[in-house]
């Protein structure tokens, strides 16, 4: 395992501390362990908070600033985190007029979520959860865990950070994050496996001619494994279930985001724009927004994935809200 | 024939270390149908567990598990943090005050355990979690309840076994296991052999030497 | 070889295709290769190029637009441009007020930056040429070919944008340029080799327990081969040396800049920041700005690169200015 | 027996030829001690440069060299573009508008390219690059010029091999090889390499058959 850390058991604590001190003018770290924004609580403003395992910066502790989160709960390295840190959370961005909890679809986010959002209750704070399951490589089905929360949720803290920062209120924002969740969907591949820091060695072996198509975001295997093929098939193998599944139509406008996996380079994410830009065009699907960077990543996954959100003029004006967060600034 | 608080702490104790021995197993059985985490979780938990330990011993057995349910939920993290911490969270209140545990008792705990478990993650028999080897083991148990107490236990301990390899070869439903699909069969769950290794734990640390 | 591409040939105009699209609104895309600021050329306004080979993405294309450059001229994959491309974007860009050229120092950027120079000249646009030389990595001397031009080079973008934005004549930001080169040093270590897509396998081989301190930005093997070390000790071997060599000294402001170099997960980078907020702090050294990310990388390379830049009021007023482009904007 | 543009034209194809099939080797060199793209990049150019080349040689020597060199300069990039883009533009210049020619004026067109090697490129003999290679092989022609051209070009070409070869122990001090101080001793220079490429591909073209 090659990898620029001290030891695998400091490894998120090491992390939040060189972000603490990078981000001082955005942030705050406090025990245990979570991101609050810097001039957190505010009267009168809902509270947004999301989090889940670290491992996929610069989600979520990255987007904890201006129109976007309120703070970020950090688990280990793909572990959800534990009650105690949404709770903290919570009371630390507590406004007084309730809390959104922004919650990925994980059994083990949910159940951590859920256990954090009775205590809060409990403790006199008002909290919706709205969960992101925008991940078409897994079937939607009530018999299974459903769909895992993956590159819509990005676009979700973006979106409904902004209307909280223009203090809608809690009903109003988990509405607003169930369209984005509504409206979005994605799907992931990967080169290669990433490296768990506390486990010392790839999650899954994989051939040098081999792929994974609809992996998530935590180095877990795919629903396939295919030869490996070029970028535009890769493109067309993940756009076509994404489009096919809401489905998106000819005329709808959406927000194209292009996510690299943390070990992919930046000229490779725009290859695969370009051929996105192309598929949704072929079928009259205009690309009113885009993004492409690596946002929500699984370690050092070499790969992507792709995020399609349907745009409305509500959608649009949140998207070009003012941000300023370590990783999304505009 | 009651069971002491001392003794279940050597229990909570037993399941601490081999699940440190088991860090990697179950890590390598996560890797392969979930995220390369479940050793390393329980690990991080148990050892948490391990240094309240010798406090909890002076208490009585409902506190025991309360306090090992509380601080799994709020050390683990993932699906098995919620799952374990609730699994003796409800042994301890099902326990209540009792001083000493008989074996009845003891089943009655588990029971509610169990349940806490379902209900908290709204697995079912079959879906390919820990609840396949916690439900046989609890009934196991609780039909040797009113004999011996070793047979009892060790009956729980094969039954949890029993439970854990009847699903390696179905697909899973629940958990991370559940986004591979038809490629999850054929692989053994890893929560479900952290829970054999609970009831082997109880079997062993509780077993009446003699 | 496992990337995101269709063919090496193609890799460069593809991505290219896929950064007009993705970014229409800040730049457009001509021939020969080169990305003009969409409102190029602006009258009374020195224009601003830099170019180098492919591969250091974001680097160069990513940083043109407002505030920054206003055309840069992507080479092959770690390969010059020709000097085609730099009188084409000299020309597009020129204002009529004269062009400064950006020169990375290799020894093809330097020639074909002097061949473009030389035909722009004869076309009647006066050029400067500024050489960032910053790794001190490389020995400074005047027997080699001199020390290459990494990390720098994207401060001095940024400021010298900064300036030119604020109409700047050519000799105020030639000079300015020079002094961001004469106030910065950076140097870079690899934890694996990159591959180079036309090569298809990795430029070196190295063991799981070894790394190379003293890499470039071009898969050239580093000046060194050691074992693996800690996130700690590998933030102070690149750090000490970069101080000791200005050197940086208690009392002095600095920008610290941690680099990844394409397949570094942001994670890791801020294990390293935070070593490296540690070290600058036990040398009285204050961090009066920062940067973490991956802007100037090496295709796939997992490993990172320290640049220190010393500050002065100046410097931070250029370095805060507006800035609007793919890669960087605030 | 003055050499035709035909000639050198096909001389110019044989070096295209031969690179294309060097590509590998060269780019391996230049991984070593470079940023492996040194066969890349003369291909790139050389195929370029084929392109144009049945026009060429319906035109004079000089326009041949100064098209191949604007061709080299505008394609390659890198070190070697500009480099290699010299040498043949500085060949052509040299001859200018003669129609054929000599021995002697090859000569002294190879030592207008090397000066414009080295005035571009600052290099000196002994900094391991391709002017180790070019210097010997021009010196070794030019000595040779007015006898036998068969023999000269065999001698020019063996002594850029020599050249090429006297470096491969030394450290480099130009270049991308000079990065990496010490390190850079005991490889073969992949410029010096292409050089003995072309010196052989004039040799064996322009050879005079019996
Ligand atoms: N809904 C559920 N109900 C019961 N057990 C579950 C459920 N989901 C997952 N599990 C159990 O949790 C185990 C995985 O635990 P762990 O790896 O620690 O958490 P995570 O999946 O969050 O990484 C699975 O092997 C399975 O036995
Ligand atoms: N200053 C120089 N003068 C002469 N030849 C040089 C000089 N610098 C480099 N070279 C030659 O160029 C070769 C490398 O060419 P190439 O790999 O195509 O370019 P780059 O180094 O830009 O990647 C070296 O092997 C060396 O022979
Ligand atoms: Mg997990
Ligand atoms: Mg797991
Ligand atoms: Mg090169
Ligand atoms: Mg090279």
């Amino acid at each position: 395992m090659k990898k620029l850390i001290n030891t695998p058991e400091r490894l998120v604590d090491e992390e939040l501390a060189g972000m603490a001190l990078a981000h001082a003018d955005l942030i705050r770290v406090e025990e245990p362990n979570i991101i609050v924004r810097r001039d957190a609580p505010r009267k009168g403003k809902v509270g947004v908070i999301s989090g889940g395992g670290s491992g996929h910066e610069p989600m979520h502790g990255g987007f904890v600033g201006l129109g976007m989160l309120d703070a970020a709960c950090p688990g280990a390295v793909f572990t959800s985190p534990v009650p105690d840190q949404m709770l903290a959370a919570t009371k630390a961005v507590n406004g007084g007029v309730g809390v959104l909890h922004i919650v990925k679809n994980y059994t083990g986010d949910i159940m951590n979520f859920e256990i954090a959002a009775e205590l809060a209750g409990a403790a006199g704070i008002e909290v919706k959860s709205v969960v992101m399951a925008d991940d078409v490589a897994v079937k939607d089905s009530l018999w299974t865990a459903g769909r895992r929360g993956v590159g819509g949720t990005v676009l979700a803290e973006k979106i409904v950070g902004a209307a909280a920062e223009k203090n809608a209120d809690l009903a109003t924002l988990a509405a607003l994050c169930q369209k984005v969740q509504d409206n979005v969907r994605s799907m992931g591949m990967a080169l290669t496996s990433c490296t768990v820091p506390a486990a010392g060695k790839p999650t899954f072996e994989i051939g040098d001619d081999e792929m994974e198509i609809g992996v998530g975001i935590h180095g877990e295997p795919g629903r396939e494994r295919r030869k490996l093929a070029t970028a535009d098939e890769i493109t067309e193998a993940l756009a076509v279930p994404i489009i096919d599944d809401l489905p998106f139509k000819r005329g709808d406008r959406v927000l194209a985001f292009v996510n690299g996996l943390g070990g992919t380079p930046l000229i490779e994410l725009y290859v695969v724009y370009r051929k996105l830009a192309a598929i949704l065009d072929g079928r009259g699907i205009t690309i009113a927004r885009n993004l492409v960077g690596s946002y929500i990543t699984s370690l050092d996954m070499a790969g992507c994935s792709i995020t399609l959100l349907r745009l409305d003029d509500e959608l649009i004006r949140l998207w070009d809200a003012p941000v300023h967060t370590a990783a999304l600034r505009w | 024939m009651a069971i002491t608080t001392a003794e279940l702490a050597d229990a909570v104790d037993t399941f601490a270390g081999r699940i440190h021995a088991a860090k990697e197993e179950l890590t390598t059985l996560d890797s392969a149908i979930g995220d390369a985490d479940h050793g390393i979780n329980m690990d991080r938990g148990m050892s948490a567990v391990r240094e309240i330990l010798r406090e909890l011993r002076q208490g009585d057995p409902g506190a025991l598990f309360t306090q090992t349910g509380m601080k799994l939920i709020s050390t683990v993290g993932g699906a098995s943090g919620p799952l374990y911490g609730t699994f003796f969270l409800r042994l301890g209140t099902s326990l209540g005050e009792t001083p000493e545990v008989t074996p009845r008792r003891l089943a009655e705990a588990l029971r509610a355990g169990l349940e806490g478990v379902k209900a908290r993650g709204k697995a079912e028999l079959g879906d390919k979690t820990m609840v396949d080897a916690m439900t046989p083991a609890v009934e196991a148990f609780e039909a040797g309840a009113d004999g011996d107490l070793t047979t009892a236990l060790a009956a729980a301990a094969t039954a949890a076994a029993g439970g854990r390899d009847r699903v390696t070869p179905v697909v899973a439903r629940k958990g991370r296991a559940s986004y591979l699909g038809e490629r999850s069969a054929g692989h053994q769950d890893p929560g479900a052999t952290s829970t054999t290794i609970l009831f082997e734990s109880l079997r062993d640390a509780l077993a009446v030497t003699g």
